[in-house]
């Protein structure tokens, strides 16, 4: 597959084009915070001050809120409407090789034994355009996770940023699709081909904060009796959803009713293993200490996904150390359990 | 200053006078701090003390068992007052090092002063009225009031009022009340209807993390309201009205015990300018009941009692 | 007095205080400071030589200052226990250090200097409040003397006047000069229904007691010319209004409605200016004596007593009944009664009434082992619960108390109970936890959230 | 494609209301669209999300043997939110549905085996749907002894069942209760002891047992102290459930998710993964 | 609801030993208040949760009354004084976010003022009734999907 690129004063226009027949998503930050918003037609100028959204593109796929299904109470009883979202193509730009991979380990997730139809029909109907990272933060450890921030096979077409243009390659059918279907776009040299793989590797390296993962299973299992580390580890957290909540692979849900008997929505929203209510039973409950639920949350990440799905739900996106209110950092902890 | 904190505090624990230190550490991330908890004295090396201790420390010896050292601000030292009010601490547990505190310096706000991210700098210290940088390898100066957190501008006690040993000599208010209250002025100056869409579009992004509450020291509820779920009276999912519903529950449960120190806005990974809905409470509690938060550790809360001469002229 | 002493269930603690009350009916926790009187209560034969010998004149209060009583004193005739009482303030062995004459004097050998007050700490199941009043001191009023003229004088004293072991045996004189009076002016609601004397209420009795007042003098000087000042005659009793009718027309008492504006001294008289209403014009009485018709104010210290009990009081400082009409004798607190003046201005019917009423009541509760309560209490679901107390703070009754339990693990752990018998169901404690871990049984959340959602629709 | 939504529920008609204890009720339910009906298999041991529209969804299991399809059974114990709400319901409202979930009692593993089955409480819930489908197909397997236990007389549920297997001939029937009352005649005392006191044999027998966390603790010990393995006891587990089907992050003990992996597992199993957490 | 024939619909949560008894005794005196009053009586307004406010208003209902004893009337003794304080609080901070004061109400009615309490419940309904239909909770639009 060829190497295409496109300037980036071109990129409203492609923009507007695409989202004439789906819905276009792009980094913005319009509301405080950067997430990926609809394209509103206005700037395309994220490329100047994009690195990472604080809410990850998972919300696109496992929005925080979505209706299941409606019921209404009618003569007959109850009619069960279901809610499933429009078939609608949806392309989501500039998503990072991080959060690339994220969503290839949600789908596992939600595709496993019993496929979940809400999350597998928006990211059906998804084309994932990544964009390679050349400026990483200092929170970023992805290559600890075999990430690589200049490329990535987990999207479908890789953009990278080469200064007045970006460059484009079609990492799947999808990709290729879609980079048929774009308008403005000439061919690039192979130098600006080695440019990009260039300041991927300068990003690789700027990247100085890891994790060591060799080895980390056993240790896992080893560190979950050591009542004491968990102890330490978590006294600082205040016991909220935040890095839960921005993680790109943090999965969890609860599903609730509208408070309505007659017409009303079953809807899934976010949940969180450090709520202390996310596990409490009438009578009893397993995680209702701070530390029980900091260590579930870790260990969940590191050994439970990875014996389940044969990889580590981390991507080294680095948000949760970015966004804890008291810095509470994945590597200091994991770090802490290499070294017990 | 950090050296003579790191001295007592070695001194408590081996003493055996307190069970735990709370203290500020160096953060994993740029600048940043981070609470450094610890009844270990070799851990106390890592205390420090500087303009970027953001933190507020004192929602720590509700949840710890024993008696503990605890590192505070002005504002912190007030919210502490508060929960002894609450009954969550108990004055005689605690051993409090105070710091006067010129303003804690607000890293969104420096990030825009500078123009680049926070993880270009290398090198931050406070110098006189100024704030020198190292970004990107070249030096930078900006004076120091530029940058600190909004709450700041606003403070009043700065020096903490409850402490057993002062770490510094007292620092004067150094007060631009306006500038503290912007925000909240200019919502006043919109009609109903444009206040009401602004909070509306705020509660929009909110996600439910709970990172306000749970940071937030007046929230020291066992089981919020919000968990409640006989009445469901807000629910558990994030829609804007129970969002909003949610957040303005909580600030008539603050009001009253939020000294303003910000800790909500700062948590909120969305941004909601959360604070002008706390510091407007601030204002309406000390207007309508001469109340200032975290005075006077042995008063009542001020919704557990009440004068007959309490304003009524909104009553019918 | 006499007779209640000798009940057998039946015990007075005389010169005695209460300090402390806590618990809830049935289990009232009360401590009581009983004063040393230094005569032990024992010993004391009550044969009244030490009073006799005692060098020390003071006047004295029961006569309301216008005889002398001894600083070793009982302080009326009929007191009982009918042993004497030491006045320190004025006693020589405390204020010059020695004396000691009726000690030596005893032969019971009672007297003991070295007395000193004594605690009690008991259980009560009821407690009834009828601490009495105190009576309007009329100095205030600037335009009947301010309390410079002797022969100015209060309803009690001339009650004092009148009764044959007081202080003149029973013969009315002017105090001033010690002769029989011949013209006496009364005036009524001194003290009463006066706003500006911060009294708008109508002491109740002086009506009634005036006109008694004027019958006895004209029985006592049957050449005596009463003349009384009035307002409005409040003679609602049985057989009230035809007392007051006798007053005037068989004893010659002369009603004026009017206020008295001023009085003066000319000569050994006093001038006596007011205004009849009746008659539109202004009158001028010269007279001998003028009795005051003070009114009754609450105690010095009632609302001392209040916040001891925890029972309300108005803004006069009368203690509040839980209903004026429906529940006059109850207070908030379970278990406490009022009876008496100390509620609000009351006669000796009324008083008997209520004091029946309170006594009634207190045997309704210690007739069974259990009571009924209403079921609208609070209850706190302890395993979310905080520890705020702000509850507590709130609530009227102090029905939230703290306890201690013993977990099953041998661990303590301090908890807060609500007190079933003291709640009354207001719900202030409710709405004020946050975290919804108290509620009011009968009106939940949920309930109110249901009917909400239902009127809502 | 239409109909594999594994969240959708199907809408269940209540046919008759019991109740068992204070707190507890067993609700009978069938499908209101009867073509639904004959789709639908389930096996002993599994359990499925029910739902009070407007209230939520909880989960319990279901309670009816496979083998007596004319109604489902499913108990409920009053507890929280959504069970409050399911005991109010009447006889002919509706509930949602789905399931089953979870694995099952491995019927072909009991076969020509003598069965213990302890139950305490409403743990007796998922034990009686396995009794019942054994007691069904009576020939294929060996002795059956049943010891159920409750906290006093009137907390013994299913008192119809407990009758019937009483009269059966074929059955061990034992009931104990903690503490009995005047009109008790029967035995008295917790169930490990009484367990003992019994002593079947632990010879080609399996054991199963369900029930309160604290008597599954001491049931265990006893079974030990007869010889029983830990492949000999099987025993199904209780944990917050949402989705059912493995994606929630709730249930999980270690990497075992109760809901997919579960809820049956063999005391070996357990001993394995419940140490770690509990 | 049709906007034309639009009627609002208000609830008062009324305390049981004055308010509502003055809403009886109006009642009871032939005085006449608008029937889009819907009362929930509780027992002192002490007990009014600012949770009550937010609900009733989150649901749809365009306005509440919230009515307690005069202060010092409290049947509680100091029920309403407490109210009365978190009152003040509720009032300004509705106000701030965007509420129109007509409606959220507070009020004191004693039992004897039957009259006042049929004035008050008429003038707050006429002002909810200018300010319009509550929208303050609705959706704009529908769900996104």
């Amino acid at each position: 597959m060829g190497y295409k690129k496109i300037k980036k004063d071109q990129l409203k226009t492609l923009f507007n084009e695409l989202s004439k027949d789906c819905s276009l998503f792009v980094p913005s930050g319009s509301k405080g915070y950067v997430g990926f918003d609809p394209w509103d037609g206005n700037s395309a100028d994220f490329t100047e001050w994009y690195r990472n959204t604080t809410i990850p593109p998972k919300a696109l796929f496992f929005p925080p809120v979505e209706a299941m299904l409606r019921f209404r109470k009618g003569e007959a009883g109850y009619e069960i409407e279901e809610l499933l979202p429009n078939g609608r193509p949806q392309i989501v730009f500039g998503v990072r090789p991080c959060d690339a991979r994220a969503l290839k380990i949600t789908d596992t997730l939600f595709s496993d034994t019993y496929r979940d139809p809400y999350y597998l029909t928006r990211r059906e109907n998804a084309t994932i355009v990544g964009l390679a990272c050349n400026e990483p933060c200092d929170t970023c450890f992805c290559t600890s996770l075999d990430i690589s921030p200049g490329e990535s096979q987990d999207v479908d077409l890789l953009c990278s940023d080469i200064g007045d243009e970006l460059l484009m390659e079609a990492v799947s059918d999808k990709g290729e699709d879609l980079l048929s279907k774009m308008s403005g776009l000439s061919e690039a040299s192979g130098e600006e081909e080695s440019k990009a793989k260039q300041l991927g590797d300068s990003a690789k390296e700027k990247i100085t904060r890891q994790i060591d993962t060799s080895g980390l299973l056993d240790k896992m299992r080893s560190s979950f009796e050591n009542r004491e580390y968990w102890e330490d580890v978590s006294r600082k957290c205040m016991s909220c959803g935040i890095c839960t909540y921005v993680c790109p692979t943090c999965h969890c849900f609860d599903i609730c009713d509208e408070n309505n008997k007659k017409d009303g929505k079953r809807v899934r929203n976010w949940d969180s293993c450090k709520f202390p209510l996310f596990t409490r039973m009438p009578m009893e409950n397993p995680r209702h200490e701070k530390w029980r639920r900091i260590r579930q949350r870790y260990h969940h990440k590191f050994e439970y996904f990875q014996m389940n799905f044969e990889t580590i739900a981390c991507t080294g996106c680095g948000r949760c150390i970015r966004e804890c209110p008291v810095n509470v950092d994945v590597t200091e902890i994991i770090g802490g359990i290499q070294a017990l | 200053m950090e050296n003579r904190l790191k001295e007592e505090a070695g001194k408590l624990l081996k003493e055996g006078k307190v069970d735990y230190i709370v203290g500020y550490g160096k953060g994993t991330v740029n600048l940043r701090t981070s609470p450094l908890i610890t009844n270990k004295e070799e851990d106390l090396e890592g205390l420090v003390i500087n303009p970027f201790i953001a933190n507020n420390l004192s929602r720590y010896p509700v949840e710890l068992k024993g008696r503990v050292g605890i590192v505070v601000k002005g504002c912190d030292s007030r919210s502490l007052t508060s929960l002894m009010q609450d009954k969550k601490v108990k004055r005689e547990d605690l051993i409090i090092f105070g710091v006067p505190c010129e303003g804690v310096v607000d890293l969104k706000k420096l990030a825009g002063q500078i123009g680049a991210e926070i993880d270009r700098v290398t090198d931050a210290e406070k110098e006189g009225e100024n704030l020198t940088l190292q970004v990107d390898g070249s030096k930078k100066t900006i004076p120091f009031r530029d940058v600190i957190f909004d709450k700041c501008y606003g403070c009043e006690h700065p020096t903490p009022l409850e402490y057993d040993m002062l770490l510094g000599s007292e620092v004067a208010p150094n007060l631009d009340i306006e500038k503290s209250l912007e925000r909240i002025k200019e919502l006043e100056g919109m009609d109903a209807q444009e206040r009401w869409n602004y909070w509306k579009e705020q509660f929009s992004k909110c996600i439910r993390c709970y990172g306000c509450r749970n940071v937030c020291p007046a929230c020291f509820c066992e089981r919020c309201f919000v968990d409640v779920n006989m009445p469901q009276w807000v629910a558990t999912y994030a829609t804007w009205q129970d969002n909003l519903t949610f957040q303005l529950i909580r600030t008539l449960h603050v009001a009253g015990r939020c000294s303003d120190c910000g800790e909500c806005e700062r948590a909120c990974p969305v941004g909601i300018p959360l604070r002008s809905l706390q510091r407007k409470m601030v204002e309406e509690v000390k207007d309508l009941f001469g109340h200032e938060v975290g005075i006077d550790k042995d008063a009542p809360p001020v919704f557990s009692h009440y004068e007959a001469t309490d304003p009524d002229e909104f009553m019918k | 007095m006499v007779e209640s002493s000798q009940n057998e269930n039946i015990e007075i603690l005389t010169y005695s205080e209460v300090e402390e009350v806590g618990g809830y009916i049935g289990n009232f926790e009360v401590k009581i400071r009983k004063k040393a009187r230094l005569v032990d209560l024992e010993k004391c034969t009550g044969c009244g030589t030490c009073y006799q010998k005692c060098p020390v004149k003071v006047p004295s209060e029961f006569d309301m200052e216008m005889g002398m009583r001894k600083a070793i004193y009982v302080p009326f005739p009929q007191a009982v226990p009918n042993v004497p009482v030491i006045d320190k303030e004025h006693c020589r062995m405390f204020t010059k250090g020695k004396c000691s004459i009726c000690q030596k004097l005893c032969q019971a050998d009672a007297i003991d200097y070295e007395q000193e007050d004594e605690i009690i700490e008991d259980k009560f199941g009821a407690i009834v409040v009828a601490t009495g009043y105190d009576l309007f001191d009329a100095s205030v009023y600037g335009e009947y003397g301010g309390g410079r003229f002797k022969d100015v004088i209060s309803g009690l004293q001339l009650e004092r006047l009148i009764n044959p072991s007081g202080p003149t045996g029973g013969h009315i004189i002017r105090p001033s000069d010690g002769k029989e009076p011949k013209n006496v002016v009364f005036i009524q609601c001194v003290g009463s229904r006066d706003v500006e004397k911060g009294r708008p209420y109508c002491s109740n009795v002086c009506c009634m007691y005036t006109a008694k007042h004027a019958v006895l003098l004209k029985e006592h000087l049957p050449e005596v010319q009463t003349n009384i000042f009035y307002m409005d005659i409040r003679s609602p009793g049985k057989n009230y209004e035809q007392f007051v009718q006798r007053t005037m027309e068989q004893f010659g008492a002369l009603y004026i409605r009017g206020r008295v504006s001023k009085i003066y001294q000319r000569g050994d008289k006093l001038i006596v200016k007011g205004a009849d209403t009746l008659a539109a014009c202004q009158v001028e009485v010269e007279a001998d004596l003028v009795v005051l018709a003070t009114g009754i104010t609450a105690r010095h210290d009632s609302k001392e007593v209040a916040t001891t009990l925890g029972i309300p009081y108005d803004e006069f400082g009368f203690f509040t009944e839980l209903h004026p009409k429906l529940a006059p004798i109850e207070t908030v607190i379970s278990g406490i009664f009022l009876t008496g003046a100390c509620q609000a201005p009351k006669d000796i019917p009324d008083t008997v009434a209520s004091a029946s009423g309170a006594a009634s009541k207190v045997a309704a509760i210690f007739s069974s082992d259990r009571m009924s309560m209403s079921p609208l209490v609070s209850t706190i679901d302890t395993s979310v619960c905080s520890m705020c107390k702000a509850c507590m703070e709130v609530c009227p009754y102090s029905a939230i108390q703290e306890e201690e339990i013993t977990l099953r693990d041998g661990t303590k752990k301090k908890q807060l109970t609500v007190l079933e018998s003291v709640c009354h169901g207001c719900g202030a404690c409710v709405s004020t936890c946050k975290s919804s871990c108290i509620m009011l049984r009968g009106m939940t959340d949920e309930q109110i959230f249901d009917e909400l959602m239902a009127v809502a629709q | 494609m239409e109909g594999d939504n594994v969240y959708l529920p199907h809408v269940m008609k209540i046919e008759k209301v019991i109740r068992e204890t204070q707190n507890i009720k067993t609700f009978h339910f069938n499908f209101k669209d009867e073509s639904q009906k004959s789709k639908f298999s389930f096996k002993s041991g599994q359990f499925a999300e029910y739902s009070i529209f407007g209230e939520g969804e909880a989960t319990f299991c279901v309670s009816s043997s496979p083998t007596r399809m004319d109604y489902l059974e499913f108990s409920v114990m009053k507890a929280g939110k959504v069970t409050a709400a399911i005991h109010e319901l009447q006889e002919g409202d509706e509930i949602g549905f789905r399931g089953p979930y979870g694995n099952w009692f491995p019927l072909e593993l009991l076969e020509g085996k003598n069965l213990v089955f302890v139950g305490g409480g409403i743990g007796l819930a998922p034990l009686r749907s396995l009794i019942w489908n054994v007691l069904d197909n009576r020939d294929t397997y060996e002795d059956v002894t049943i010891l159920y236990g409750a906290r006093s007389p009137a907390d013994l549920s299913f008192k119809y069942d407990l009758e019937a297997w009483e009269k059966d001939d074929a059955v061990n029937m034992y009931t104990t209760v903690d503490n009995g009352d005047e009109d008790w005649t029967g035995r008295v005392g917790l169930i490990p002891p009484v367990l003992e006191e019994i002593g079947p044999s632990p010879e080609n027998t399996v054991a199963i047992t369900c029930g309160p966390p604290i008597m599954i603790k001491f049931t265990l010990m006893s079974l030990e102290k007869l010889g029983f393995t830990n492949d000999q006891i099987l025993t199904t587990l209780e944990m917050k459930m949402k989705c059912g089907i493995g994606k929630c992050g709730r249930c999980n003990i270690g990497n075992i998710y109760v809901c997919k992996d579960g809820p049956v597992f063999t005391n070996a199993q357990i001993q394995n993964f419940l140490s770690n957490e509990f | 609801m049709e906007e034309s024939n639009w009627e609002p619909k208000v609830i008062g949560f009324l305390c049981h030993w004055c308010s509502y008894a003055g809403a009886d005794l109006s009642g009871s005196a032939r005085l006449e208040y608008p029937h889009n009053i819907r009362i929930i009586r509780i027992p002192c307004s002490g007990r009014v949760d600012p949770m009550f406010i937010l609900r009733a208003l989150q649901n749809g209902v365009d306005g509440v009354l919230v009515s307690g004893c005069h202060p010092g009337d409290c049947h509680y003794q100091s029920g309403n004084f407490h109210a009365r304080r978190k009152f003040a609080v509720i009032n300004r901070l509705l106000k701030y976010v965007g509420i129109e004061p007509e409606r959220v109400q507070f009020s004191w009615v004693a039992a004897s003022e039957g009259p006042k309490m049929a004035q008050v419940i008429g003038e707050f309904v006429e002002g909810v009734r200018k300010v319009g239909p509550n929208r303050l909770f609705k959706d704009e639009k529908k769900d996104g999907e």
